[in-house]
């Protein structure tokens, strides 16, 4: 019993005589898992920096980011997209890294702001990460001082799609 | 007292029922785009022609997000969008108004290297999307047509 | 117009006549007064008991390494008055010692800590000086001083 | 009983860019820590790193959420300093940026204030009709949220063709939408409730803590900068200051509530009476003030901002120490979280409208 428990765990329970993890590398499975993935980006609640009045207006009716599945939602455990928005400093950067560390796999990052892609304004500040790509990888790069709620838009669809291609 | 309040709860529930006849403000926007304004400050946009390379951009840029590199022994303007706090007064300080900061907002990339512009891709003004299919404009979307909300 | 502002150089320099270094009304609304550390409680508590500056606006630390000093600045408003006071008062840059104003102004007091921690002047008497913007482990000196060098280049 | 310290923040949906130390006993708190720090950029040490004109994109991040009054305290101060007049129509466009940016903020924050009092309704209502002044400011300076508009010397642009109407016909609509609030929001049974009695600020603690702005309006204080001493063109135009005298969360709601009212008609007023003539003068593009220092106040829709630049005669300023809003109100927070229940924190945090920014600047 406990060693079926651990295998279920693990997600190679057998059933039906063959290895249910298996199914996952199967390729109309893995599209399929991945669609949904890119249809499901809860992301995380984490204000770093001056981006987050774009939040709300992404968030509310105007542009409403919900269409493509990204719901703020208060629990990482259950968060698969972390926005940076804005200004890292050196404070938030161990938090950044905490909450990323929380968040399961697979997890996706997306910097906004030129803060939180090369430091931006603050290119000789004594308290800010230069680039939020030194502590955690970044999948998609939104540019903008903050970012429309548009160029949001456009950040999520290219993620999407990363995440369709499976890379 | 107590129908005052039954009242004050009733009230918003009709007023957001109201609301449900009413135009829809929700902009889908890969499909349908907002007509951005004339003076709307997205990526710069270069002007060979009229660039003299002066270096004034560079100069009065906060955040160092233009450099001047040499492109056949003349210096034209290479820009980061990494850097760019789209402020607009590399474009406003122009003397010859060469700089025009009107390259739009859909600039994000998978690497960041793809970010930095060097003068040739600066020249380029971003064409349309294919996928697009409609421009709203911000007159229809707000008050003519009577309340914005959803 | 100026009248008020005057009244309130005038008074002081009257009464703490050794203390007062300089007293001007700098414009309309704006007066400057620079005084000598040893005095400075005395000279807070009398400009809010007696001259009704009531309201803390600002404290800033002012560094010169030349004179080899700090400037300490407290900017405090009148509410009835309506007239801003600039109190100025300097410190020695080796023994950076002031007599926390904490018992005059509450409000001074996230003021007087992040001056505490971006110049490092000690201001005796404040209940707590600990880190406040800074990250927890920062090491490497006070950011606001003149010696302490940002990046001239971005990375 | 014993005391457990809980730490809330930085990542909680709440509690924005900081955290804080709450030591609860039971479910009551009894001893509230800030822990700021978050998202301190040094802006007043960069600020001594650029030139006056590059400057004004990093002091506007102080709080992006009300750009407009921000910049306007630091352009004042160099004006001071360099010991310029702007012209009149200048003035009124500056006057009219910051009445806009003030209706932004405040509507972000009532409608924050309305999540913390579970009202989402309302936070979509306010984030929306906040669209209709963003669209302005795009129309006007270009941007929708950092406008980098206000330049030592005057402003960017003039008004664009068609802003008037337009800009008259999205103000008709807002104060239409405005009643509609007071009687969904204000006088709400849920939302009365949830706010009467929290967080009781009196006039006298108000005072000694130095707290500025709506929160010092709403207990009582009639101290506005804009009647205090006029800047821009707020001495030639009517308006009246709101002030409430309970001093608790619904006051400080319904005081920024009222000033979305005034800055109505503020904006009516400026655009009725906007002189024709220039925009700018003739500022280099790297100036050097003078030896001295200036202090200006302007009141931002979270309160009073002071700026206080000293310059030493070189192409930058040699001292820019920001007295932020949030900053001063901060002092507040501890003092109101004592001995209440822990459900109150958000109220209490974002009717005084305190942003992280802000603060840490």
């Amino acid at each position: 019993m406990m060693r079926k428990v651990e295998e279920w765990k693990e997600g190679r329970c057998r059933l039906f005589h063959f290895e249910i993890g298996k199914i996952q590398d199967w390729k109309p499975v893995k599209d399929l898992l991945n669609w949904a993935r890119a249809w499901s980006l809860w992301s995380v609640h984490l204000c770093t920096g001056c981006c987050s009045p774009e939040l709300m207006a992404v968030a509310c009716s105007r542009f409403d980011a919900e269409r493509f599945g990204t719901l703020p939602f208060p629990t990482l455990r259950e968060c698969d997209l972390l926005f940076i928005l804005g200004v890292v400093s050196e404070k938030m950067a161990k938090r950044v890294k905490i909450t990323y560390e929380q968040m399961p796999e697979p997890k996706y990052v997306i910097a906004l702001g030129d803060c939180a892609i090369s430091g931006g304004l603050w290119w000789d500040s004594h308290n800010v990460v230069q680039g939020v790509d030194k502590i955690i990888p970044v999948d998609v790069y939104v540019p903008g001082c903050p970012p429309r709620p548009e160029a949001w838009i456009q950040g999520i669809r290219l993620l999407q799609k990363k995440i369709m291609e499976g890379r | 007292m107590v129908f005052s309040w039954i009242v004050s709860i009733l009230r918003p529930l009709g007023m957001a029922f109201r609301h449900i006849f009413k135009y829809r403000f929700t902009v889908k926007y890969p499909y349908y785009v907002l007509e951005t304004s004339e003076r709307y400050r997205g990526r710069p946009v270069l002007d060979l022609a009229k660039c003299v390379g002066c270096g004034v951009c560079a100069t009065i840029c906060p955040n160092k997000a233009i450099t001047m590199v040499n492109v056949e022994d003349r210096r034209y303007p290479q820009f980061d969008a990494g850097r760019c706090c789209f402020c607009g007064f590399c474009a406003y300080f122009c003397l010859t108004s060469a700089l025009k900061m009107n390259g739009g907002y859909e600039l994000s990339e998978y690497d960041k290297s793809n970010l930095i512009y060097p003068p040739e891709k600066l020249v380029k003004v971003p064409p349309p999307p294919p996928e697009r299919k409609k421009v709203v404009k911000l007159k229809k979307l707000s008050l003519s047509t009577g309340v914005t909300h959803g | 117009m100026i009248k008020v502002e005057e009244e309130v150089v005038e008074t002081l320099k009257q009464t703490f006549t050794e203390y007062v270094v300089e007293a001007k009304v700098q414009r309309e609304k704006r007066v400057t007064v620079v005084v000598k550390r040893e005095r400075l409680v005395e000279i807070a508590r009398f400009l809010r008991d007696n001259l009704q500056f009531d309201h803390i606006a600002s404290v800033s630390g002012v560094d010169y390494p030349e004179k080899n000093e700090f400037m300490v600045v407290y900017h405090v408003w009148s509410i009835p008055k309506k007239v801003l006071v600039a109190l100025k008062t300097s410190v020695p840059r080796d023994n950076p010692h002031l007599s926390s104003l904490i018992s005059v102004w509450e409000g001074v007091n996230y003021f007087e800590r992040e001056t505490w921690e971006m110049f490092g002047i000690i201001f005796d008497g404040h209940p707590n000086l600990s880190r406040f913007l800074l990250p927890e482990d920062w090491d490497r000196g006070f950011p606001f001083r003149k010696d302490f060098k940002l990046r001239t280049k971005p990375e | 009983m014993s005391i457990m310290r809980v730490r809330w923040g930085p990542q909680h949906p709440v509690s924005g860019q900081w955290a804080f130390w709450l030591d609860v006993d039971g479910d009551i708190v009894v001893n509230m820590e800030p822990d700021i720090g978050y998202t301190h950029r040094g802006i007043e040490k960069v600020a001594e790193n650029r030139t006056y004109i590059q400057n004004v994109p990093v002091v506007e991040r102080t709080s992006v959420f009300d750009a407009g009054n921000i910049v306007f305290g630091y352009v004042q101060a160099v004006e001071e300093l360099m010991g310029i007049e702007i012209p009149e129509r200048a003035k009124y466009i500056r006057t009219i940026v910051g009445e806009m940016s003030r209706i932004v903020s405040h509507l972000y924050g009532l409608g924050l204030l309305a999540i913390a009092v579970g009202f989402e309704t309302m936070l979509m209502w306010f984030i929306n009709d906040r669209e209709l002044f963003l669209d302005l400011f795009e129309m006007l300076t270009g941007a929708r949220i950092t406008y980098s508009f206000f330049i030592p010397g005057g402003v960017l642009h003039d008004l664009p063709q068609g802003f008037y109407d337009e800009a008259m016909r999205r103000l008709d609509y807002f104060e239409r939408r405005l009643k509609d609030y007071w009687k969904m929001f204000f006088l709400n049974r849920t939302f009365i409730t949830r706010t009467r009695g929290v967080g009781v600020l009196k006039r006298e603690d108000a005072i000694r803590l130095g707290v500025v702005g709506p929160n010092l309006r709403a207990s009582g204080v009639e101290a506005d900068v804009r009647k205090d001493e006029p800047y821009a063109a707020y001495d030639q135009i009517d308006f009246i200051i709101p002030t409430e005298k309970e001093g608790d969360a619904y006051a400080r709601g319904g005081v920024r509530f009222h000033e979305l009212e005034q800055s109505v008609s503020i904006i009516r007023q400026a655009l009725k009476k906007i002189p024709d003539g220039k925009i700018r003068v003739k500022v280099p593009i790297t100036p050097t003030p003078p030896k001295g220092e200036a202090y200006s106040r302007v009141e931002t829709a979270r309160g009073e901002i002071g700026y206080y630049i000293i310059s030493d005669g070189s192409n930058r300023p040699y001292r820019v120490k920001i007295s932020a809003p949030s900053f001063r109100n901060l002092l507040a927070m501890p003092f109101l979280s004592r001995n209440v229940p822990m459900a109150d924190i958000p109220t209490i945090y974002l009717s005084l409208d305190l942003i992280p920014l802000d603060v840490d600047r």
